[in-house]
């Protein structure tokens, strides 16, 4: 018995679109990673074959390039899709056609649960949002903060929540703001008036960056307080958010090889420094590729059985499944300080 | 002045246009007559450069223009004075003067020609502020004459000047014809109105289908029975 | 009361951008009756020329402004000449179409070439802070907008209104062949149009950059969009109409913020624009052209 | 030929269209990933055939539709959950059950928003009429992002899956046959009039007013049950669909196709459907070359790969049987 | 009762005034000329007449009442028809769907027997009926053979045709025909004055016809009313307007 020549993975990403800049990055990860381990020997001998399709961040793209992936290229496992909303139309169909699917960024809440083929590599947006309402409660003994959130965006608007919900002071006021927008001056001078100590702007680091230097220009003295995505802030903005913390899953400046020589490769293959999307994409590949080389088949249920055992050492932290499919990790609080991340604390439940 | 020499036009698949020739001399009247879609504004828009031959060339003063750009035309002494009228109704009077002068490098010494075409149509004067839109046919058509005008033209295109026009005007409309030949301009009249075209031109072309089917001196084919049935009523 | 103040100094400042958008919007679809949907992209091809020449070649933004117009100016004849001219005659539609696969293909090209990601735009020091009175905080480039805002209102009324260039121009958009009648080279018209047209969106390009300090490749599309809005409102085609809907979106849009709407930000704009058509369905500054039956 | 008989052969030819794709189904031609893409062509087709009825018979420049489609898989989908909760039946005539209402609850959510807007705007012309729908599918959009019970920015899960091919095979159908049957009659007529002419369909005794917001609202009514269709298929509606570069989508297809001609709408929304699958093999260049596709389409076939005209197989028919008559008696 | 009387008509835009203080009455089977300068009001008469306008004074009746504020599409059920100076043709329509829109307000039957069209019902019925009458009305302008063509193809005396006919198939009492014979030329303007007598033989209809061709208005008109400055400045048959010194003055010319 020969088999397949290659274990054929696929990989379900937004290359076009608004979202394009995420599933790039995590491509990129992932193509590494692929390179790296296909360098190295591959599994078992056998070279891996990525195959990777765009799915614009959309739902009907995605059920129609994953059943591309099954039908007719025979993938044997999937990593993504990237974007929460298209994880949650994949993994139903995941799970029927008995594909093991690891999403290396989708952290809405409802993506593993029902699934027992779907597993993820980061932690979720009620953890995270609840993390850091934690940290501002005993670690800046924060009693007033305000939410500023993209309305438009589950990330946001679920980190938004969970904040709320955790943070025990009081919410002075709780803002939506559209994908599009970019001026928050009006937005931001209306926190200011309400006196707020902590604002928490779940979003991603470009939109931070708009923020935080308008927070500045309207004389706002407030911390901001952020998420995952906030990860790379510093490169562009580090001056105007001194001071301010976010959660993240992985800190460039841990020292450890796995993370320092990730950081190198990528910097080395792109040319620039990989953001925590980009780290959990190559998280989300090293694990699969691990479960399928433990399982020693190509089959969908030995590859499960191998990935519900994961227990490993990855960029983003150590990596083992709940009985959902999600990591237990703890959240890194980084705090920028002189335009760079510094580890803060850890925190977790 | 103008040779036509076997031009055929097409909209598309529709032959328009089959093969025609004829000329204007210096100083004429030539009149086309034809009954509606024989072509007759296919021809002076072909003339004019707004539609492309397929085959054939045309010639003005001795100089082939048949693939000149419509809008350098004017300046060789072309203007027309267009089916419709099609006056730039937003733009007033004067505006619209000013765009007949437009190709003129003598900018700004065109006053005469304003007195010239205010002495011919002195209802223009009165309303030189009033948006072009807003007046009647008959002034509009008054207009578009006087703009056509105002390019100093060495030969003027008329496509049924005459249009949905009150006979009192429909009369002074042909007085202002020739009185604007006597000044030195060759015209070429297209016209559905055959019996008055017919009167004050010199030539005729007889227009069918897109063919040229009878040609000659205008009072001879005022006489002729078979244009007198078709076209006379 | 000041707070309200210092919202309505917001709002003007990026009314003002919208409003130089929406001039060569508006500009444009007055003489080719064309929703010129690339206009927004031109805006985000004016922002990275500009950029390039700072950081690239080291240009003053002085001297890269300018010769980011130019770029434009000819990019915009560029598109005209190749996705528009071919269908001077077709379906309106079918032009509208042409419009939208254009501002497609510039933003999709140039996420590749250049990247999907956010740049950040150069700081200028001289154009940090801003007047204070009181409470109210003018900042220096909301100062520099509106000028420039200006400026350009003035110098294009004068070009539509009193010059040759200008006639040429509301002749063609009223009657093409007419104007060719007239001895006027529609094509080069329109060209010039486009060039004008293109020239004032690279300058809203690099005003919305020095005003949020980013630039991407799809920061055209929605913020032309509701530039072209600003058009209607104002009545489009007409210039001063142009600028006053840019500056009624832009304190629009920022008062829903300020008071506590800030999701319903762009719903309350095109709300508004509803409402305005409603009333008055040839916008604000538009006059009433029933057709004559 | 009997218009009975007429009725016949076009059932009859896509009965055996149905036969033909299931039986391809279960000797494996067509594969899960086929019967997806077929699936999704079949949702744009419903959406395109109404946007056509509005803009490629009426006239009307429509730039919101995916924001009616909203209304309908919003409408759809959360009654939809209701009542597979509460229905005690077996589950097959549940689903069926459910499938009908819903979509119907989600089609005339849809066309009662499509009379909210086209009311009061349908007396706008052109481009005007063009930004005012736009702007009032941005509303819906940005709606539902702010109302938390609805589902707000978050993906609605939990949605029944009730459509597969058959349904969609059965629903484009339907909604084909409506639209064909609508415009060829003497509303049909008065709406392509009004595109025509207004003012002499005006003139002619059709009251202009009312056709507008009767064509406006069927075609939004169609719209809304495309986007039930969608999210019984999904399992799930991600809010972030509704854009307007999906409205411009699935306006593409209409003009792309021809406007006044359900034809050419089906063709292009097939071929951009294929078109999108085959550009996986340069994912990265997929925009730009949809995009230069379009451009050139639209430049070398300005009226739309069909202009107004219409297939039909009982004409293919006719003109067989007078050929073999013509035969014959030669 | 007269078919269409107007009292104190009036209508200014702006400073102008386009119509003002228009009276005419016009009985059953008539067929009246209406002729005057460009610019004097004709066509915004019909305008007034039909709809399209709402005067600022006075007022329209059809058969003694008031049609005043009504929707055009509400007159043509009152029974006016007209034709427009530039032809308003449905240009990608069959010549026939041009001349079945116009029965659109004598049909009745709904959406639901659109769609489900069962047979023997309305739809059938009412389809069939004007099928017929259409054809016949054709034919009667001898345009069978174009049926099927597309209105835009058609010659131009066809499509001024076409367009009459479709005001005809509104079953008008009162027709209104703006410079029919505009743009033909005088062989085919005596072919339409014989298509207005073949209406005027077999249709129980009167006209008003707008025409700056003299042969065509003194021709076949059985009186004439000319209009100038919006105001009737004279009334009778033709003879007696030929002679008139005041509409020689300022229509007719010497
Ligand atoms: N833009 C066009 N596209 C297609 N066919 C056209 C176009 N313009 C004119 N034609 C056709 O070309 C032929 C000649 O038309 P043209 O307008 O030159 O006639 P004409 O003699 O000026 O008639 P009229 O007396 O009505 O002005 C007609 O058959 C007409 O239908
Ligand atoms: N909608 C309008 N707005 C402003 N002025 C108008 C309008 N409609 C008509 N007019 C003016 O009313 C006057 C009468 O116009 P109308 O079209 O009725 O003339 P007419 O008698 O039909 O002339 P013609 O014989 O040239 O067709 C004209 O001066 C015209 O400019
Ligand atoms: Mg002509
Ligand atoms: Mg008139």
């Amino acid at each position: 018995d020969k088999g397949p020549e290659t274990v054929k993975i696929g990989l379900i990403t937004p290359k076009t679109g608004d979202l394009a800049v995420y599933g790039i990055a995590v491509e990129n990860a992932v193509i590494l990673a692929v390179d790296k381990i296909n360098a190295d020997g591959g599994i078992d001998g056998k070279d891996i074959e990525l195959i990777v399709y765009d799915n614009k961040a959309d739902a009907t793209e995605s059920i129609n390039v994953f059943n591309r992936l099954v039908d007719n290229d025979k993938i044997v496992a999937l990593v993504g899709p990237v974007i929460s909303s298209t994880s949650l139309a994949v993994a139903p169909l995941a799970e029927a056609a008995g594909i093991p699917m690891i999403s290396p960024t989708a952290t809405n809440l409802a993506v593993t649960p029902d699934y027992e083929y779907v597993f993820r590599a980061c932690y979720t947006d009620p953890y995270q949002g609840a993390m850091v309402a934690k940290f501002a409660n005993e670690n800046l003994m924060a009693t007033k903060a305000a939410i500023l959130y993209n309305a438009g965006d589950d990330y946001s608007s679920g980190l938004a929540t969970a904040f709320e919900g955790t943070f025990t002071g009081e919410v002075v006021a709780k803002e939506g703001y559209t994908a599009d927008d970019v001026d928050f001056r009006s937005l931001l001078t209306s926190i200011k008036e309400l006196g707020a100590e902590v604002v928490f702007v779940p979003d991603y680091y470009n939109t931070i960056g708009l923020i935080a230097t308008q927070a500045r220009e309207v004389g706002l003295e407030a911390v901001l307080l952020g998420g995952d995505g906030w990860d790379a802030v510093q490169s562009e903005y580090g001056d105007v958010t001194e001071g301010y913390f976010f959660a993240n899953h992985y800190s460039t400046t841990d020292e450890s090889p796995l993370v320092q020589g990730f950081i190198t490769d990528y910097n080395a293959a792109y040319g620039e420094t990989p953001n925590a999307l980009a780290a959990l994409g190559y998280d989300g590949i090293l694990v699969m590729a691990a479960a399928i080389d433990a399982a020693d088949s190509l089959e969908g249920a030995d590859i499960l059985a191998a990935l519900k055992g994961t227990d490993m050492d990855a960029v983003t932290g150590h990596i083992t499944f709940d009985a959902n499919g999600d990591t237990e990790k703890s959240v890194s609080i980084i705090k920028i300080t002189n335009g760079d991340l510094v580890l803060e604390t850890k925190i977790s439940k | 002045m103008l040779k036509v020499e076997d031009i055929n036009v097409y909209y598309g698949a529709i032959h328009a246009i089959k093969g025609i020739s004829f000329h204007v001399e210096q100083g004429e009247i030539v009149t086309l007559i034809g009954a509606n879609g024989a072509g007759k504004t296919t021809i002076l828009h072909t003339i004019s450069g707004l539609i492309k031959t397929a085959s054939g060339k045309i010639w003005l003063n001795d100089e082939n223009i048949t693939t000149a750009s419509g809008h350098n035309l004017v300046e060789k002494g072309m203007a027309q004075v267009p089916e419709g009228r099609r006056v730039f109704a937003k733009m007033t009077v004067q505006e619209n003067l000013e765009m007949g002068a437009y190709s003129r490098k003598d900018q700004h010494n065109f006053q005469a020609d304003y007195d010239m075409v205010f002495d011919k149509f002195p209802r223009l004067k009165e309303r030189r502020k009033q948006l072009a839109g807003t007046m009647s046919g008959g002034e509009q058509q008054m207009l578009a004459m006087a703009r056509a005008l105002m390019s100093r033209p060495k030969l003027l295109l008329m496509d049924e000047p005459s249009m949905g026009l009150a006979p009192i005007l429909v009369d002074e409309i042909f007085s202002t014809i020739v009185e604007i030949n006597k000044t030195g301009t060759t015209i070429l009249l297209v016209e559905q109105n055959a019996h008055k075209a017919l009167s004050i031109a010199n030539r005729a072309y007889v227009l069918e289908t897109g063919n040229i089917i009878m040609s000659g001196p205008a009072k001879e084919l005022l006489g002729n029975d078979k244009i007198k049935e078709a076209y006379l009523g | 009361m000041s707070y309200f103040i210092q919202q309505i100094v917001y709002g003007l400042s990026a009314g003002s951008i919208y409003a130089l958008i929406a001039l060569g919007y508006t500009m444009v679809y007055g003489i080719v009756k064309l929703i010129n949907f690339a206009h927004g992209e031109v805006l985000m091809m004016g922002a990275y020329f500009t950029i390039f020449g700072i950081i690239s070649f080291n240009i003053p933004i002085i001297l890269a402004l300018p010769i980011s117009m130019v770029l434009c100016a000819l990019l915009g004849m560029f598109i005209d000449r190749v996705a528009y001219k071919p269908l001077r005659n077709a379906p309106r539609i079918s032009a509208l179409i042409t419009a939208l696969g254009v501002s497609m293909f510039l933003s999709n090209f140039f996420k590749l070439l250049f990247g999907a990601e956010k740049r950040k735009m150069p700081d200028f020091p001289a154009l940090k802070g801003g007047y204070v009175f009181g409470d109210v905080t003018i900042p220096y480039k909301a100062i520099l907008t509106l000028v420039l805002t200006l400026v350009c209102l003035i110098t294009l009324q004068i070009i539509v209104r009193k010059t040759k260039v200008g006639r040429a121009m509301r002749a063609v958009s009223e009657d093409k062949q007419a104007a060719q009648l007239m001895g006027v080279n529609v094509d080069l018209t329109i060209s010039i149009t486009f060039a004008i047209g293109s020239a004032l969106a690279a300058v809203g390009g690099v005003l919305y950059a020095i005003n949020y300090s980013q630039i991407f490749p799809t920061m055209g599309t929605l913020t032309g969009l509701k530039a072209f809005v600003a058009a209607v409102l104002g009545g489009i085609g007409i210039l001063p109409g142009a600028m006053f809907g840019g500056f009624l979106i832009g304190i629009v849009e920022n008062l829903t913020k300020g008071y506590g709407a800030g999701g319903w930000s762009n719903a309350v704009v095109f709300g508004i624009l509803i409402i305005v058509l409603l009333v008055k369905p040839e916008g604000i500054f538009g006059k009433n052209t029933r057709e004559k039956v | 030929m009997k218009k009975r008989v007429e009725y016949l052969i076009t059932t009859g030819g896509l009965t055996v269209l149905y036969l033909v794709i299931m039986l391809l189904i279960v000797v494996g031609v067509l594969n899960g990933y086929y019967v997806g893409v077929i699936i999704a062509i079949g949702i744009n087709i419903i959406v395109a055939s109404s946007l056509n009825l509005a803009t490629g018979f009426l006239g009307q420049l429509a730039l919101g539709h995916a924001g009616f489609m909203a209304i309908g898989a919003y409408g759809a989908a959360h009654l939809g959950k209701y009542l597979m909760a509460v229905l005690v039946m077996p589950d097959f005539i549940k689903g069926i059950i459910v499938l009908v209402s819903c979509l119907l609850f989600g089609g005339i959510l849809a066309a009662i928003a499509g009379l909210l807007i086209g009311i009061p705007s349908l007396r706008l012309r052109g481009d005007y009429l063009g930004i005012v729908t736009l702007g009032f599918g941005e509303i819906i959009r940005i709606s539902i992002f702010n109302i938390e019970a609805i589902g707000g920015a978050r993906t609605v899960l939990g949605i029944p899956k009730l459509v597969g091919i058959t349904q969609i095979f059965i629903l484009v159908a339907i909604v084909l046959a409506a639209l064909y049957l609508l415009v060829r009659s003497r509303h049909g007529r008065a709406i392509i009039s009004i595109r025509e002419d207004e003012i002499a369909a005006e003139a002619v005794g059709v009251p202009t007013t009312f056709y507008k917001v009767y064509g406006f609202a069927i075609s939004a009514f169609f719209a809304g049950i495309a986007g039930g269709t969608l999210a019984f298929y999904q399992g799930l509606i991600d809010p972030k669909k509704f854009t307007f570069m999906f409205s411009v989508e699935i306006f593409i297809i209409v003009v792309l196709g021809g406007m006044g001609s359900f034809t050419g709408t089906v063709i292009a929304a097939i071929l951009l459907g294929v078109m999108n699958e085959l550009l996986h093999a340069v994912d990265n260049w997929r925009m730009v070359i949809y995009a230069v596709v379009l451009i050139a389409m639209m430049i070398f076939r300005p009226k739309g790969l069909m202009g107004t005209y219409e297939f039909s197989l009982v004409k293919v028919v006719k003109d067989y049987i007078a050929k073999r008559k013509n035969q014959k008696t030669t | 009762m007269a078919l269409l009387e107007t009292k104190g008509l009036g209508i200014t835009f702006g400073g102008l005034r386009a119509v003002g203080d228009f009276e005419i009455t016009i009985g059953d089977h008539e067929l009246v000329g209406l002729i005057g300068p460009n610019g004097a009001g004709k066509t915004t008469l019909f305008n007034l007449l039909t709809g399209v306008y709402l005067p600022t004074d006075g007022d329209v009746l059809v058969e003694g009442k008031s049609v005043v504020g009504l929707k055009p599409y509400q007159i043509v059920e009152k029974g006016l028809s007209r034709t427009f100076q530039n032809i308003r043709l449905f240009k990608d329509m069959t010549v026939l769907d041009n001349v079945k829109v116009a029965f659109h307000h004598k049909m009745s039957y709904g959406t639901a027997n659109t769609l489900f069209r069962i047979p023997g019902s309305k739809y059938w019925k009412e389809e069939a009926d004007i099928d017929k009458k259409g054809r016949e009305l054709l034919a009667l302008f001898k345009m069978e053979d174009n049926v099927n063509d597309m209105a835009k193809n058609l010659p131009y005396g066809k499509q001024r045709k076409l367009e009459i006919a479709r005001a005809l198939a509104t079953e008008p009492k009162l027709l209104l025909l703006d410079e029919p014979a505009a743009g033909m030329n005088p062989q085919e303007t005596k072919e339409l004055m014989e298509t207005i007598h073949f209406i005027r033989e077999n249709f129980d209809v009167s006209i008003l016809l707008i025409e700056h061709d003299m042969s065509l208005v003194m021709g076949i008109c059985e009186r004439i009313i000319v209009i100038d400055y919006g105001v009737i400045i004279a009334k009778g048959t033709p003879e007696e307007i030929k002679k008139n010194e005041k509409v020689i003055g300022a229509y007719l010319g010497q």
